[in-house]
């Protein structure tokens, strides 16, 4: 076990080497000015050109990446040109935010999408299992960000129930966290908690079909015994597998979501420096973003591993 | 005068509906099963056997079948009307059983141990250590070598055989009086089957239950059983004392089973399947539901269904023709003697 | 079951025929989740391909004086910030949406057959190829297409590149994974005993076998293009500003929610029906071509 | 003696300062309430709050509030003294020397004092966005802890008005950041907030400074000088990109303070007696410039043809969806310089004027390109509308739509691919005369004349406007000067939109301006 860890860990060097190799050849192609990102829309030439001159723009890329590179084997992932702190440091602040609503998104998608998914799969052409279904079926095909305006309108103005958004430190104020991350999370979570429970639900008639159900109801075990120990233990596998592919694409999936609801975290940081042309901030924060990625798809590897034996002993 | 009959099975009736319509799987079934008896509940695949036992266990799917029964007595309760509850209560304590396939029965990601306990932990107030002793005491009992690791062990790492030995453990785990065993060596290697049978034989010398097996080959009855029940298209065709079916078989059927028994027969030449296949459950022959597969066949045969002929004691076959074979059965055999 | 069973491939030349035969399409038929699905889509390429013969006015066209016209008979969708009447952007936007689907997915199955083929039959290339997809993973998918799409400019062509990136390496998995499994099977082996070469084998033997998954995949890529799509246009960064896109108009909608909310509420409804069209047809698909696919971003 | 002649001029200019806030409270008065938090809900995302390398308007709505300037403007856009008590200037007019006000403290403890002015003002000459203002300076010097003196090395009439500019304020800042490098400055002032928190695309938190020392030369606030108090303990800037969600805020109370109201929701937040409306009529100049570089447009028939071709009223009416003034000039009406000299060509909407202008020009089709952005909506729809106008006369107008980093990029780096760009003038405007025409004068240029020359005449007025002493002649050069981009077509202004922003009904003392100014506003109980 720990040695398969240690190989998959080895093996993300150099997907992370090619993660960046990527990310500098999409930024060498894309025009643009950091410069006038920063001087904002009234500036006038006159100002931007000066500017360019003052942020060091004015050499080529090739020699800004060289620079970025020596500083990356230092552990230095250099300033940000809009923010002008470092990068490191910023990326550090924003992405425990950012996890902290995927994580949340995480939660809403597991219970709300396990949930619905095993109810329907219990009462099986029923009509539970046919509202169930087409509530996950609208879910994974509304756009996020048009049901994040929406809901908006709908939650913050006319029931004045939560905030527009914003950002609340969870340990400063857990019911003040809890809501404003409830609707960027909730519009985050939909289209995986319609993905999950249309999954959670064609396994679970798979399983429920499975000769082991029949022999541990042939035990005399009650039904919520049979669905909890035996159907669901084997239900967790495949359900394990994607979540961490939903993790990665609540992670990413925040660029749009956070802007919206002005949650400052890495999704619109990124999504903003890549607007920006700010460079260093686009390299050093994707490495970073990737290598989270990576790490989580291990740690689901691993834990895929540990719920199914049958992979854990080879 | 004979005890009362530990299962006694009276117009068992199980129908299925999908999406062509609502088939009879099994169609008045009637059997008992005394005390300390060995029932071989025989028939081809499709016949309707395992149905019966799963209708009996309460184990179909209520969305999918209807089970209903003049009477399922069972240990003095009658079945058919028993609640979820008590039925909950029979299953895995008073009835165990066994299937066909130890390869997906037990479930993959949970270990031996839990598996085996779990009925004991259901059906008895007893602490996890009792019945995880006894859970190890089992798994000797069965034959399983090093049992205390095995119990940590999951099924992936345990051949058929031993898996098959663990599925007899876990329903004999709550000591029950009737054990249903579904085919529990068909998908064994013939060697494996052997010492199973050996084994449920032992187990079943020591404790008295009641065994109905379910198979569908005639050596594993001739072995192991006192009583056969001969099912045909989810109907009864004979039953009676093993050895009266072997010596007189009352059912053109029954005959053409033991035919294709290599061992029964002892002489390879005359070794012959019987033609053609089963019906389809939706389209039933309206008479004897053999008459198009059998070569005794008569035009009566098509008119209705055949009742259940006596002709010997406790020895019934649906066949018009019954005591014809009989006699005829009798007649070589005892020419020779 | 699947085509795998079907070892005769030598007698096929046309395999959409083998495909499509009539067990298939009867179960088709009758999946109704299919059927709704296929009505949605059929609907929403009908008013696609006619948004010239149906719109009542072009496009783009200004008129000033009737801005922010709730529904109505004479503007069925209402108009937006410009007076443009929103029923004619919703049809055009429609064509558009369509399109860029269709080119993202006709790349993923070009390139995706490709890739996926070279790395599940030349083990050799596997390594590089699934590096290079791991890496293109590891990316978050909204943030790669923004990269690219900020560095080609807004334009149609823009959000298929963009995307067809995004969502290739993931096709181009599914197909290593069904040409390994077929690669095993009776078959293969008998061809290449009987001197076929690895191309021949390959487009004769195994694609037509890793049909059934690749469709499935490709009809749930479509939904997702066209939901992607209409981010990266939300964004500024998919189709050109000046085509009347899904995505395009909600962003465009969002500044006048509170008092025109039909700027934004109808767009966001034709994605939402679009999709759902798709995603039915998907699973009705799935269920009849390839039970074991389950999931796939 | 003439020393003293300085003194009285600048007494004037403090003077007209005063007179601006006259109707302000009295100081007594400046705070109803002390106390409270208040959060305003912003527009813009924020980058770094390093003010002298930043010209955004977002960094100003803030930074202003944590930084002072020696010298900036008052309300109404003439030069004045803040963190300076007096100003002398030599009468060779190369002398300039400032008395600091006694007792300022910066929000780490330190006492300002004449080296932290020196090195503010050697940061800004080295990196900051307007070190041309500086260009006339041949030293500066610092003779005690309380005078500050420049030195120039030619008299330059516009001195003051470009060291006062409020774009790139020259904000005093402690010695210790003189060698900050560019967007890593501290945000350290003397204002009367210092930063508590700034989380970038979220909020900026600031927090009242207790030693700060207030000028107490005015009544009350004029521009960002003057007397300010911080009457909230706390004010958080927050970033609500949505405008529903922006509105939103407001009306649930979130926020106190909203800048741009869209303009259809003014009628709806009017039925709302929670809140209040205020507006600053004339907020932003929309304009357009031409390439002069790049066929057809190097064709002064065809820029006149389009100029002819415009129906301004339309394109106003619909980039502000209604909210807007026609404004024949490159100064917003009641500021000094404001003229309407050359506006016959202003808003000429005749198509058949166009049509034929064309045919001299012997214009064939070629492709009129109009480069903006999305980023930007008014910039867009602007766009939009001209190009149908253009049109209309049989322009072969096409759209060129980037992301605003690559459009304004390309208008600066490119005389290529483009034929007009647009945008929007804020500060520019309200800097003056000479501010606003800069961008069209040598070398800045951004209409692309044929070597980076331009118009030979516009140049001679615009050297009046930006070294000659006297007020009139410059206005009279501005005039001039004006009448003639028109008749070039160097430059095409649209019109001014307001600036709508509206308050909480407790929310007091808060006064429009081109900058958001937190200072004596305070929260009714």
């Amino acid at each position: 076990m720990l040695a398969y860890t240690l190989r998959r860990i080895a093996q993300a060097v150099p997907i992370l080497l090619l993660v960046s190799l990527i990310s500098f050849g999409i930024m060498q192609l894309v025009p643009g000015d950091p410069a006038a990102v920063l001087a904002g829309p009234n500036a006038t030439p006159d100002e931007l050109i000066k500017l360019r001159q003052t942020l060091g723009l004015d050499k080529s890329l090739l020699s800004q990446i060289m620079i970025f590179y020596g500083n990356l084997f230092q552990g230095d992932l250099g300033y940000s040109i809009i923010l002008g702190e470092p990068v490191l440091k910023v990326v550090l602040e924003r992405s425990p935010i950012s996890i902290s609503l995927a994580l949340y998104s995480l939660v809403l998608t597991v219970i709300l999408g396990l949930s619905i998914g095993v109810i329907a799969a219990m009462k099986h052409n029923r009509w539970i299992d046919q509202v169930a279904m087409t509530f996950a079926l609208i879910g994974v095909s509304v756009p996020n960000f048009w049901l994040g305006l929406v809901m908006i309108v709908l939650f913050s103005v006319h029931l004045g129930w939560l905030p527009t958004g914003g950002y609340v430190p969870f340990f400063e104020d857990p019911v003040g966290w809890f809501l404003a991350a409830t609707m960027p999370a909730l519009s985050l979570a939909m289209m995986q908690i319609g993905l999950l429970a249309r999954l959670t639900r064609s396994t679970m008639l798979e399983v429920l079909g499975q000769d082991y159900i029949r022999t541990a109801r042939a035990k005399g075990a009650s039904e919520p015994r049979v669905i909890i120990k035996h159907a669901m233990s084997n239900v967790l596998i495949p359900v394990v597998t994607v979540l961490g592919m939903i993790l990665s694409v609540l992670l990413s999936g925040s660029v749009i979501v956070e802007t919206i609801f002005a949650v400052p975290g890495i999704g619109a940081l990124l999504g903003n420096a890549i607007l920006g042309r700010d460079y260093p901030m686009i390299q050093g924060g994707l490495i970073f973003v990737a290598a989270v990625l990576l790490m989580l798809n291990i740690v689901v590897d691993v834990l895929y591993a540990w719920l199914d034996p049958r992979v854990r002993v080879q | 005068m004979q005890k009362e009959p530990i299962l006694r099975v009276e117009g068992l009736r199980t129908t299925f509906t999908g999406d062509e319509g609502t088939v009879v799987a099994v169609d008045d079934v009637s059997f008992d099963v005394n005390e300390g008896e060995i029932v071989g509940l025989i028939g081809e695949s499709g016949s309707g056997k395992s149905v019966t036992a799963l209708a009996i266990m309460g184990l179909l799917p209520k969305s999918t079948s209807q089970v209903t029964a003049e009477r399922i007595m069972f240990d003095g309760r009658n079945l058919a009307r028993a609640s979820d509850r008590e039925m909950r209560r029979l299953r895995g304590g008073s009835i165990g059983m066994i299937f066909q396939e130890p390869m997906s029965s037990l479930n993959p990601v949970l270990k031996i141990g839990d598996q085996l306990i779990e009925p004991i932990r259901i059906h008895e107030r007893i602490s996890y250590r009792a019945a995880f002793d006894r859970g190890v005491e089992l798994l000797t009992k069965v034959g399983i070598p090093s049992p205390v690791q095995r119990m940590n062990d999951y099924p992936h790492q345990l051949s058929g055989g031993m898996r098959q030995r663990v599925m007899i453990a876990i329903a004999l785990s709550c000591s029950p009086k009737l054990l249903l065993a579904d085919e529990p060596t068909t998908a064994l290697d013939v060697t494996i089957q052997a010492q199973l049978l050996d084994l449920l034989l032992e187990i079943q010398a020591e404790t008295k239950m009641a065994i109905v097996l379910i198979t569908h080959s005639m050596g594993v009855i001739a072995e192991c059983a006192d009583k056969v029940v001969v099912m045909y298209s989810g109907r009864i065709a004979e039953q009676g004392p093993v050895t009266d079916i072997f010596d007189r078989p009352g059912h053109p059927y029954t005959k053409g089973l033991m035919q294709c028994t290599p061992e029964l027969t002892g002489n390879p030449r005359r070794l012959t399947t019987i033609p053609g296949a089963l019906p389809s459950l939706s389209a039933l022959p309206p008479g004897c539901r053999f008459a198009p597969r059998c070569g005794l066949a008569q035009p009566a045969c098509e008119a209705g269904r055949p009742p259940m002929i006596g002709v010997g004691q406790n020895h019934a076959s649906a066949c018009i023709r019954a005591d014809e074979l009989v006699a005829s059965a009798a007649q070589p055999e005892g020419a020779e003697v | 079951m699947s085509s795998l069973e079907m070892n005769d491939s030598r007698s096929e030349p046309s395999f959409l025929s083998r495909f499509f035969e009539g067990r298939r399409v009867r179960r088709l038929i009758r999946h109704r989740s299919f059927m709704i699905g296929l009505w949605l889509c059929l609907f929403v390429t009908v008013i696609a391909v006619l948004a010239p013969v149906i719109s009542p006015v072009d496009p783009n066209k200004m008129a000033i004086r009737s801005r922010f016209q709730p529904p109505s008979f004479e503007f069925l969708l209402g108009t937006d910030n410009l007076g443009r009447d929103l029923f004619s952007r919703v049809a055009w936007g429609a064509r558009l949406s369509l399109a860029i689907g269709l080119g993202v997915v006709l790349l993923n199955a070009v390139f995706g057959v490709l890739l996926g083929a070279l790395a599940g039959y030349f083990r050799r290339l596997d390594g590089i190829l699934m590096r290079l997809s791991d890496a293109l993973m590891a990316f978050p998918s909204v943030l790669l297409a923004i990269g690219i799409a900020a560095a080609m400019g807004a334009s149609a062509m823009t959000a298929v590149i963009s995307l067809a990136v995004v969502y290739i390496p993931r096709t181009a998995r599914i197909l290593r994974a069904s040409v390994l499994q077929v690669n095993e099977l009776e078959f293969v082996n008998a061809a290449r005993a009987a001197g076929a070469g690895d191309f021949h084998i390959l487009r004769r033997h195994i694609l037509p076998n890793c049909m059934a998954p690749l469709v499935v995949q490709l009809s749930f890529v479509f939904a997702y293009a066209i939901l992607s799509e209409a981010v990266l246009s939300f964004l500024g960064l998919g189709a050109a500003p000046t085509d009347p896109s899904w995505g395009i108009m909600i962003s465009e909608g969002r500044s006048y929610i509170r008092e025109a909310p039909w700027m934004t509420v109808i767009p966001g409804m034709a994605i939402a029906i679009t999709v759902l069209g798709l995603n039915l047809l998907g699973d009705g698909l799935r269920d009849v071509l390839d039970p074991r696919v389950k999931m796939e971003h | 003696m003439t020393h003293r002649n300085s003194k009285n001029r600048l007494r004037g200019l403090l003077v007209a300062g005063a007179m601006a806030v006259a109707a302000g409270p009295a100081y007594a008065e400046l705070c109803g309430h002390v106390g409270g938090d208040l959060v305003l809900g912003m527009e813009a995302k924020l980058g770094t709050l390093d003010q002298h390398v930043n010209a955004a308007n977002a960094t100003r709505n803030v930074a202003m509030n944590i930084f002072e300037t020696l010298m900036t403007r008052d309300e109404n856009m003439a030069p004045i003294l803040d963190l300076a008590a007096s100003l002398d200037v030599s009468d060779d007019k190369l002398t300039y020397t400032f008395k600091l006000r006694p007792g300022v403290k910066f929000h780490n403890g330190k006492p300002l004092t004449s080296a932290d002015v020196a090195a503010s003002f050697d940061r800004y000459s080295r990196i900051g966005v307007d070190r041309s203002a500086l260009g006339s300076v041949d030293h500066w010097e610092t003779p005690d802890e309380a005078t500050f003196t420049i030195i120039l090395k030619e008299p330059q009439a516009s001195f003051l008005e470009s060291i006062s500019a409020s774009t790139v304020p020259i904000v005093i800042v402690p010695s210790e950041q003189a060698s900050a490098e560019a967007t890593r400055l501290e945000p350290i002032g003397t204002g009367p907030f210092q930063l508590e928190e700034f989380v970038a695309d979220s909020h900026v938190k600031l927090k009242r400074y207790e030693g700060y020392k207030p000028n107490e030369t005015l009544e009350g606030m004029s521009g960002f000088a003057g007397r300010k108090q911080a009457c909230v303990d706390t004010v958080t800037f927050r970033t609500l990109a949505e405008p529903g969600a922006r509105l939103a805020a407001l009306e649930t109370g979130e926020v106190d303070i909203v800048e741009d109201v869209p303009t259809l929701s003014k009628e709806r937040l009017a039925g709302n007696k929670d809140i209040v409306q205020t507006q600053l009529k004339h907020a932003a100049l929309w304009l357009t410039y031409p390439n002069l570089s790049e066929p057809p447009t190097d064709n002064l028939k065809v820029r006149q043809a389009i100029q002819a071709a415009m129906n301004l009223d339309e394109i106003m009416d619909a980039m502000s969806d209604g909210s807007y003034s026609l404004n024949p000039s490159f100064q917003f009406p009641g500021q000094t310089y404001y003229s309407e000299a050359g506006s016959q060509y202003y808003n000429q909407n005749d198509p058949e004027k166009a049509k034929a202008l064309l045919e001299e020009a012997g214009y064939n089709g070629e492709p009129v390109k109009l480069l903006t952005t999305r980023d930007i909506p008014r910039l867009y729809t602007a766009a939009v509308v001209m190009s149908e106008q253009l049109k209309a006369v049989g322009i072969n107008a096409e759209l060129v739509v980037l992301d605003w980093p690559t459009a304004l990029g390309m208008s600066v780096n490119e005389t290529k691919g483009w034929n007009f760009f647009y945008t929007g003038w804020i500060t520019v405007t309200a800097q003056g005369g000479a501010q606003s025409l800069r961008n069209l004068a040598d070398p800045s240029n951004v209409h692309k004349p044929k070597d980076n020359k331009s118009d030979a005449e516009f140049m001679k007025e615009f050297q009046i406007l930006s070294t000659s002493p006297d007020l009139e002649e410059r206005k009279t050069a501005f005039a001039k000067a004006q009448e003639r981009v028109f008749e070039q077509v160097m430059a095409i202004p649209f019109g001014v939109t307001p600036k709508n922003q509206a308050t909480r009904a407790n929310v007091k003392g808060y006064v429009p301006f081109f900058n958001t100014r937190v200072s004596n506003v305070w929260l009714a109980e």
